[in-house]
Parts: C-alpha cells; sequence; structure tokens
C-alpha cells in the first residue's frame, strides 16, 4: 500500500469521529508532563511533545487491574471477562514505546498467555507518531527502535508541513485506513521526499557513539565486576526507572478484601525494592542493593537477549532524565560495548 | 567522602564518592548539586567528610537527634549554596527549584569547614538572599486532591527522602494494611496525608522528594505549609539547633531515686 | 476460549493431619470433574494455593500422582498465607492452580541408584518419589533417602518410614539435636552420605531443603564423585504468578517457576549467586 | 441530611465515659461508631485519615483532660498532633471541623453524649465528606 497523508485538521475530525464511537488516548498536558489519557474530541489532542512521563504501556498493563473477585468463604471467583471490551485507539505513541510493545508481548506471550494483557494488545490499534526533536537523553538509535518509527506501529504517523506522512504497517492499520478512508489522501510525490527528509535529519540529530552489537556476551562475562558495588553505590532504590520504563513489566498482586468480598489485583512493582525478591521466613536471593541494581541492568541487557533474542531497552530515555542520582544506563551501555 | 561530580549529561552532577586524594579532583560544586546527599550518611560506618547545602546540613541535624548519624564521625563541608536549578519539563529552560525560592537558610546550620566563596559568588549570595528574604511564602491554592491522583505511587518520595531512615516503612504496603502496596486511586490521598504527617515538623525543604517524583507532585509546597503551622503552633523549626528536641514528645517523668 | 491461568479452581479441604508443632499436611480435593486430566503433576511441580482473603503461595505437591484426584500439600506456618492456611478447617475451601515447574528428572532415574536428601520440610516434594520409588527406578537401582531434622519430633512423614523400607527403600536419618527418646544419628544431613553403597558415576542425587543444606549437600556429593549433572536440588523463591510474567522469580535467563524449581548442580552454577545456594 | 457518620476514637477512660451515658439512659447521635484505644496518644494520625477515606464524615478523639492525668499528660500530645492533622486537613480542602477533640472523664456520661452531640451538630451542618472527591481549596 502506498503512502497516505493526513492533514492536521482531518487528524482532528477523525477524532472527533472516533472518539464517539470509543476509546481514543493520547497525550494530555498533565501537571508539568505528558500522560496518556482517554479525550473526548480531536481539540484535545497535541501531538507536540517529546515523549510521556508515565509510558503507555498503562493501557496495555494498567498500573492496576483486577484478575478476579470472590467470595472469601464458599471461594467463587468470578472474572470481569478477559475478552472483549471496547476499541481502544492509541494515538501519539512514540517509536520507542511502540517497539516497548514488543518487548511485552514476548513476556506476555510464550507457554502461558497472559489473558488480559492479550485482550488488551488485541483491541489496541497503536498509532506511532515519529520523534521530530529527540531530548539529548534519547538514545533509540542505538537499538534500532526509533527514531521514525516502532515495531508496533499499526499506523504510523510523521510529521511534514503540509499534516503527516501516514504509512500503515499492518493489517489492522490498513482496514483503519479503508474504512476511514475519507480522512486520507494519498501521499504526492512532494510529501514523500518530504518525509526522507525528515526521517535523514531526525535520525542525524542523534548521537551514535553506542553499539548494542556483543554487549550481552560482554555483560555476562562481567557479572562479577566491581563496576556494579561502585555504580550502585549513589542508587537509593527509589525505583522511578523501572515505574517509568515502557519495557518494565514485574508486576506484585494484591488482595482487597471487604467483608465476604475479596478481590485479587495485580500493579507494577519494581525490582529495585528490597522487598522483591524476599520469602516468607525472610530469606532473600538478591539481598544487596548491587545484587537489585544489576538486575534490572543484566535483566534488560543480557537476560532478555538470552531468552528472547533482543535488548529490552528501548532507549526512550525517561530513567536517564528521571533518576534522582543520575544512574545511566547509557554509561553501562559505554561501558560494556 | 561524598560530594558530588559531574554529572552524564549537561546540566547534571551526581553523588560521587571520593576515598582517596587524587579521586577529589572529580569532586564540583555548580547549581546541578540536587541530589540529597545525607541519606547516604545513614548506616555509614566509617568516618566522612560530606559536601552540604543549607538543606543538607538541617537534615543532618534532624538525623543527629534522632541518633541516625553520630556528629563525631562526620565532617561538614558548608558551601554557600546559590539554590539548585533544574530542567523545566515544559520549556527546555533551566529553572531554579521551586522549593529552593523557599529556602530559609542557605548555608548549613552546622558546619566543620564552611566555604563562602570568593567575592563574586558572595555577592551573588546575598542578591539571592535579598531576593528571597528568608523565604518566600509557599505557595497556596494548590488542589492538593488532584495533585494526589496523579501520583504512581513508586514511594520514590520516601526513598529519596533523607529523613525516611526507617527501614520498615508503614506505608508501602507490607507491614500494615493502612495503604495496599499498588496504586489504589481511593488510597492516594491517605498516603500522601500519612506521609505529610510524618514530615510535620521534620521536612527540612531539601526538595529530594519533588525532585525524584515522576508525576511532579509539588510535595515541599504542603510540606512547608504544615511546617508553618507547626511553627505558629509549637514555635519549632526543625533542622536549625541538635539540642532542641522536636515538638510532640513527652517531657520524660522524673523518677526519684531512692 | 483458552483457560484463564490467574484464576484458581475451587477445592475443598477434606482433611488435616498435624505431622510436627509447626507443619500440617492437608488433603484437598479440587472441586471440578476434570481434576485428574486438569491437575495432572509430576513428581516436584508445584501448585499455587490461594487462602482466600489472605493471597497466593506457591507449594509442592507432597502426594503421588496416583492420588489425585486428592491432593496433598503440607505446609510449614511461615508467612501471611501458611499461617492463614493453618486457620482452615476441614470443609473450608481453598484456590488451586497449576501445576507449575518442571518437576523431578523422573525419567533419569530409571536403572540408577537413586539417593534423595531432605531436610525439614524439604522432604514434601520428595515424598511422591518415595511413594512411587520402586517404580521410579525400575527395580534395578536402589533407592536412598537421607533425612534430616532439626529434632526429632520435627521429622515429618514418620509413620510412613516402615513401608518406604519395606518397599525397598534404605531409609537413614539424623537429627541435629537428640531428645531423650532419639538412639538414631545425630548430626547434619550432608554426614549421610559418607558411606553409602551407590555407583556414584551414574547415580542421581535429588535435594531438597534448607538453603545451607543444599549448599553444603551439593558440594559434598560433587567432592564424593557423583556428576554435577545428576546432583538436582528444587529450589524456591518469592513468586506470584508462576507462569513467568511477574517477574519476581526471575533469576539470571532463568524463571524459578518455568524452569525450575528443580536445578541441576551445573545449572545452578551458572546462576547469579543468592538464588543457588552454593 | 441524613445522621452523618462519625468514628469516635475513646481512650478507656473516656470510653467508660461513654458506658456511663448508656448506664444513665442519655440518648447520643446514633451516627457515631466508637472504637476503643488503650490511650489517646496512642492514636496516630495514620487511623484518623483511614476513617476519613473509608468514608466518615467526621472524627471525634476523646481523651482524658490533662488535669486528670498522672505525672505526665499523654493527651497534650494527642492535642498537639490533632491540631497539626487539622491545619493538614484544610490545607488539602477538608474542613477542620470535622476533626473535633473531647475531654471526658470515665464518669462524665452526660458531658460525653453533650459533646458528641455538639460535634455531631457541627460535622453534620457541614455535610458529607466525599474524600476523594474535596478537590476546591478552603
Amino acid at each position: 500500500m502506498t503512502p497516505f497523508c493526513i492533514t492536521e485538521s482531518s487528524l482532528k475530525h477523525l477524532v472527533d469521529q472516533l472518539a464517539k464511537e470509543q476509546t481514543v488516548m493520547a497525550p494530555v498536558k498533565e501537571g508539568s508532563g505528558f500522560s496518556f489519557k482517554r479525550i473526548a474530541n480531536g481539540e484535545g489532542l497535541c501531538l507536540d511533545f517529546t515523549n510521556s512521563t508515565v509510558p503507555p504501556k498503562s493501557v496495555l498493563l494498567p498500573q492496576l487491574e483486577e484478575l478476579f473477585t470472590y467470595e472469601v468463604k464458599s471461594g467463587k471467583v468470578r472474572t470481569a471477562g478477559s475478552t472483549g471490551g471496547d476499541t481502544v485507539t492509541l494515538i501519539g505513541v512514540r517509536p520507542c514505546d511502540s517497539s516497548a510493545f514488543s518487548v511485552l508481548d514476548r513476556v506476555m506471550g510464550g507457554e502461558y498467555i497472559d489473558p488480559y494483557y492479550s485482550r488488551n494488545r488485541e483491541r489496541t490499534l497503536v498509532l506511532g507518531v515519529s520523534c521530530s526533536r529527540p531530548e539529548p537523553t534519547c538514545f533509540c538509535n542505538v537499538f534500532g527502535t526509533g527514531p521514525v518509527e516502532g515495531s508496533s506501529d499499526d499506523i504510523s504517523l510523521t510529521r511534514v508541513d503540509s499534516g503527516y506522512v501516514t504509512r500503515p504497517k499492518t493489517k489492522k492499520g490498513r482496514e483503519f485506513i479503508e474504512k476511514h478512508t475519507e480522512y486520507f489522501r494519498e501521499a504526492t510525490q512532494k510529501e514523500l521526499e518530504l518525509f526522507e527528509l525528515e526521517s535523514s535529519r531526525v535520525n542525524k540529530s542523534m548521537e551514535a557513539k553506542l553499539k548494542s552489537e556483543g554487549l550481552p556476551e560482554r555483560m555476562s562475562k562481567a557479572f562479577d565486576d566491581p563496576y556494579w558495588q561502585e555504580l550502585s553505590r549513589r542508587c537509593i532504590e527509589c525505583g522511578v526507572c523501572s515505574f517509568i520504563c515502557p519495557t518494565c513489566y514485574c508486576f506484585d498482586v494484591v488482595e482487597e478484601v471487604n467483608g465476604n468480598q475479596g478481590r485479587r489485583s495485580r500493579g507494577w512493582d519494581t525490582c529495585q525494592s528490597c522487598k522483591f525478591s524476599r520469602m516468607a521466613g525472610g530469606l532473600d536471593p538478591r539481598p544487596t542493593k548491587p545484587d537489585r541494581l544489576k538486575h534490572r541492568f543484566y535483566h534488560k541487557l543480557q537476560y532478555m537477549p538470552m531468552t528472547f533474542g533482543a535488548i529490552s531497552c528501548v532507549g526512550c530515555g525517561r530513567c536517564v532524565s528521571r533518576c534522582p542520582s543520575n544512574v545511566d544506563i547509557r554509561e553501562v551501555i559505554a561501558k560494556w560495548q | 567522602m561524598i560530594g558530588y561530580e559531574k554529572g552524564s549529561s549537561p546540566g547534571r552532577a551526581r553523588p560521587c564518592f571520593v576515598s582517596s586524594p587524587q579521586d577529589a579532583t572529580r569532586l564540583v560544586w555548580n547549581q546541578y548539586c540536587a541530589a540529597s546527599l545525607p541519606k547516604y550518611l545513614i548506616g555509614a560506618k566509617d568516618k566522612v567528610g560530606i559536601v552540604a547545602k543549607g538543606c543538607d546540613g538541617r537534615a543532618i541535624v534532624e538525623l543527629i537527634k534522632d541518633k541516625q548519624v553520630d556528629r563525631d564521625r562526620i565532617v561538614i563541608i558548608a558551601p554557600a549554596c546559590l539554590g539548585v536549578k533544574r530542567a523545566s519539563q515544559t520549556s527546555r529552560k533551566e529553572i531554579l527549584a521551586g522549593y529552593c525560592e523557599r529556602c530559609s537558610n542557605r548555608i548549613s546550620p552546622i558546619a566543620d569547614i564552611a566555604i563562602l566563596g570568593n567575592s563574586n559568588e558572595k555577592d551573588a549570595a546575598e542578591r539571592f538572599a535579598r531576593d528571597v528574604k528568608a523565604g518566600k511564602p509557599s505557595k497556596r491554592g494548590i488542589l492538593w486532591m488532584e495533585e494526589f491522583q496523579r501520583c504512581t505511587k513508586c514511594l520514590a518520595c520516601i526513598k529519596s527522602c533523607p529523613l525516611c531512615y526507617c527501614t520498615e516503612c508503614e506505608l508501602d504496603g507490607s507491614l500494615s494494611s493502612l495503604v495496599s502496596k499498588l496504586r489504589m486511586p481511593t488510597e492516594l490521598p491517605t498516603f500522601h496525608l500519612i506521609r505529610a504527617m510524618h514530615m510535620a515538623g521534620r521536612c527540612v525543604g531539601c526538595g529530594a522528594c519533588e525532585a525524584a517524583c515522576p508525576a511532579d507532585i509539588p510535595l515541599t509546597d504542603l510540606y512547608s505549609r504544615i511546617n508553618e503551622e507547626v511553627e505558629k503552633m509549637l514555635g519549632y523549626v526543625p533542622g536549625i539547633d541538635v539540642n532542641t528536641t522536636p515538638p510532640v514528645e513527652l517531657p520524660r517523668p522524673k523518677v526519684e531515686k531512692k | 476460549m483458552a483457560v484463564n491461568p490467574y484464576v484458581p479452581i475451587r477445592a475443598k479441604v477434606k482433611e488435616i493431619r498435624e505431622d510436627t508443632s509447626e507443619t500440617r499436611t492437608f488433603v484437598i480435593s479440587p472441586e471440578v470433574s476434570d481434576a485428574k486430566s486438569r491437575f495432572a503433576f509430576r513428581p516436584g511441580q508445584f501448585l499455587q494455593l490461594t487462602v482466600f482473603g489472605v493471597g497466593e503461595a506457591p507449594i509442592s505437591v507432597c502426594s503421588s500422582p496416583e492420588d489425585l484426584p486428592l491432593i496433598q500439600m503440607s505446609i510449614r506456618r511461615i508467612g501471611t498465607v501458611t499461617e492463614a492456611m493453618h486457620d482452615i478447617r476441614v470443609g473450608d475451601f481453598v484456590g488451586l492452580r497449576g501445576p507449575y515447574g518442571n518437576g523431578w528428572p523422573v525419567e533419569k532415574l530409571k536403572g540408577r541408584d537413586v539417593v534423595l536428601v531432605a531436610g525439614g520440610i524439604g522432604m514434601a516434594p520428595l515424598r511422591p518419589l518415595m511413594s512411587t520409588s520402586r517404580n521410579v527406578t525400575d527395580k534395578s537401582g536402589s533407592t536412598t533417602l537421607c533425612y534430616g531434622a532439626r529434632n526429632p519430633s520435627l521429622l515429618m512423614y514418620k509413620s510412613e518410614f516402615p513401608r518406604w523400607t519395606e518397599s525397598g527403600a534404605s531409609v537413614k536419618l539424623t537429627v541435629d539435636q537428640g531428645d531423650a527418646g532419639w538412639n538414631g544419628r545425630v548430626g547434619v544431613v550432608p554426614a549421610l552420605l559418607d558411606d553409602l553403597e551407590v555407583d556414584k558415576a551414574s547415580a542421581v542425587a535429588l535435594t531438597c531443603g534448607p538453603p545451607v543444606m543444599i549448599k553444603f549437600t551439593a558440594r559434598k556429593l560433587a567432592q564424593l564423585g557423583y556428576k554435577p549433572e545428576n546432583i538436582y536440588a528444587s529450589l524456591e523463591s518469592m513468586m506470584r504468578c508462576g507462569i513467568g510474567k511477574c517477574g519476581h522469580c526471575h533469576f539470571g535467563s532463568k524463571h524459578v517457576c518455568l524452569d525450575g524449581p528443580v536445578f541441576s548442580y551445573s545449572d545452578m552454577l551458572s546462576l547469579p549467586k543468592g538464588l543457588a545456594p552454593i | 441530611m441524613s445522621e452523618p457518620k462519625i468514628v469516635a476514637f475513646m481512650c478507656w477512660c473516656s470510653g467508660s465515659g461513654a458506658d456511663q451515658a448508656g448506664v444513665e439512659k442519655i440518648s447520643y447521635p446514633t451516627g457515631i461508631m466508637p472504637v476503643r484505644i488503650p490511650c489517646s496518644a496512642l492514636l496516630g494520625p495514620e487511623l484518623v485519615i483511614k476513617a476519613f477515606e473509608r468514608g466518615a464524615d467526621g472524627v471525634i478523639v476523646s481523651a482524658c483532660k490533662p488535669s486528670d492525668m498522672r505525672r505526665v499528660a499523654p493527651s497534650r500530645l494527642t492535642e498537639a498532633r490533632l491540631e497539626i492533622l487539622r491545619s493538614l486537613l484544610k490545607e488539602v480542602g477538608i474542613e477542620g471541623e470535622r476533626l473535633q477533640m473531647a475531654w471526658i472523664s470515665s464518669q462524665e456520661g452526660a458531658k460525653f453524649a453533650e459533646e458528641v452531640s455538639k460535634a455531631a451538630e457541627r460535622i453534620a451542618s457541614l455535610g458529607p465528606l466525599e474524600f476523594r472527591k474535596v478537590t476546591k481549596p478552603v
């Protein structure tokens, strides 16, 4: 399919139309940052942002998600549907975050398929938007997860002066464009040229010092290196890095009980917490701060490549800019590249 | 020796631990030295030197009072602080952090070595003091309940706070059922109110919580408001004098010796 | 629609046996018609046990697969869930999901000498092998159980020792601290391994117990000439989902819930320190 | 409005005061949920906040008069602590009057009923508290 083009105003009308029928999630300014929220119309759409504070993984893997409810005494369990639900259009996903969905797909699939995640994933259409001005902390180019398109985009939008060059990436994306064909028109030759120009401009605007080849192999030999001790000294184990990481998926499960009614929910957890791997009885396989910090980096840069064949850092730079102690994953990569 | 070194990107400085004179060249001092260093004193076994801004000094005073830090084991180097800058999330500019605008004293109340800087810096510091007039009143009218709803419940405020030294925290959901471990929306105000109560009369306004918060909740605004009330009510200001006792404490009953 | 792996199946507690002062064995019957196929497990696998209103914990099955649909679990009072489990009465409902994990390498045991080393509650996952020990070793190899506890009253399944001996297994016991009625050995479990008459080159050792015991048992076995790939240990870790999603039991590139809980000594050496107590 | 829900935390002594009100058959508002605690000074602000979260319109803490206590007066602590909590509640937009304190000793049944009724009236006049929806600063 040839690329399409959608003008800014058509996009707004399209969102107006969609918001009437289904859930539209888009970045919304909140406090001093952006976060993905449900929007009611095209007016609320703002694609002029660098990236959201909390990644859009919150749409697929909500921070708090009910697993099921039950009666305490009788043990009767009710699941509030792990299938169906509204179609969700997720607009304005940056390439790094879109690529992060592929990482989550790999984890949540496999021998046991996570029903809640796959329900959310199937009903969500991802409209990715290319970056136009990457932050100095961004390094998606290192892993090839950006900055123009992400690997889970159903449709990739790239801003050119007349609107957005629209490239459908999946069957779902093509069907979407066919269904809403009145909002799109075929991209002109000039627009395509502008798209190429824009892509190479953004690519060039990013630093290219880091390399990811061979990183897992080298890291597997560095497990006992004193570097980790030194690195972790300034870490304060706040766990912000994992809460704002688009590929961190670990969750904890809690029960809420009110009389005879019980509910089991899950929600994000962080491996940086000293209670993450502590067992009943007090044994802890990762008892010290270096163990825990190392686990996070190894999980992303070594364990995941070993298990799934790809590094699970997408270079969004959130942890780099947000870490209060300035523990920088780019330095870790630079150290072992 | 705990101080600051150059960070990984421009406009950042980060904590750094120096154990030999050669390494001391790594140390820097500028307006990006934001991280709260007294946090690293808790549980430290050796004798350590520490670079302390005004707020850090106040935190150390509180830690000494709470018997978490031994005064004899630390050497405090206190440079004059001009307030720290942080990158604005909305515009690509650097602004003076909100909590620094409210800072009551930019020089540590306790110091072994005080560095008042050269005359230029001194001027700047005086200008700063004049502008700030020993602490602007905190902002009022923040819609706190809305702010609380933004909370991601990552507990970074607790983990980054130099005065949160409890090994088991009642707010992380593992010790009590006061607040669940996960982000239950109805519990977010509870979480923040309890934490605010725990900080009442203790917060030294270093802004570590605010700097760490991924949701940018202006926590120090709330804590400083409560501190103002505590000062009005009980005449107590935290972090000034090692010898004062915390405000809400029982006088010890005198036990008569037989 | 595929089965939702997070939802436990309701099960009724049929019988409770007080094994020791801190452990009880529960006989549980899942309330589904296809319990036999759904819960078909291999010895050494575990189930996620839900105490409704309290939470979930991974517990290994201590009965033989032949007893299905009845499932037995021995539970030591140690955390919130196990504590609550001790308040459960006969007729109460609990939740079960699973079985999860890899279980003992049952195929490998055929025709070989098998040494089972257990400490305290660590006997539970090995018990299914003892109940079926003759089948497991294919009648040509010997079966030896080396079992120890802190004191004689904490030895589990005492009433079954005679039956195990009758069926041809040799049962060696030891305690850390004897009492008036004890005239057996006093000492640590690895000390029992010294003079076993087994073919060390091909023998398979299976161990479960406190981390310290596993550590010294594994070392000792390796020293005695057992092959590292023939030494197996069942490890434990904090875990939430049991299906490799929650990340709590992720160590190295292994998940304890998917790739474990049984690991060979050679696997353990390649895992990060901490999980494998070696 | 309907009867406000009020949680009354009372120390051992003032709890007996409430009993005394019962013995003397003095009526007081029915929306009161008594919670007995060993001493008012043991009442952390956590529980008061939690009570508001769980739907209380108001909280009454009844404690011994400091003058009735021997040697040290822990209820002074309670007073100071609740005063701080009240200012915090005001800051986030909850009326301070929702948190009341009453000095009641073990024999004062009539006083208990009177204080509690007065407090309930004041709390009722504020209307129901929707803790989660309070967004306007006072």
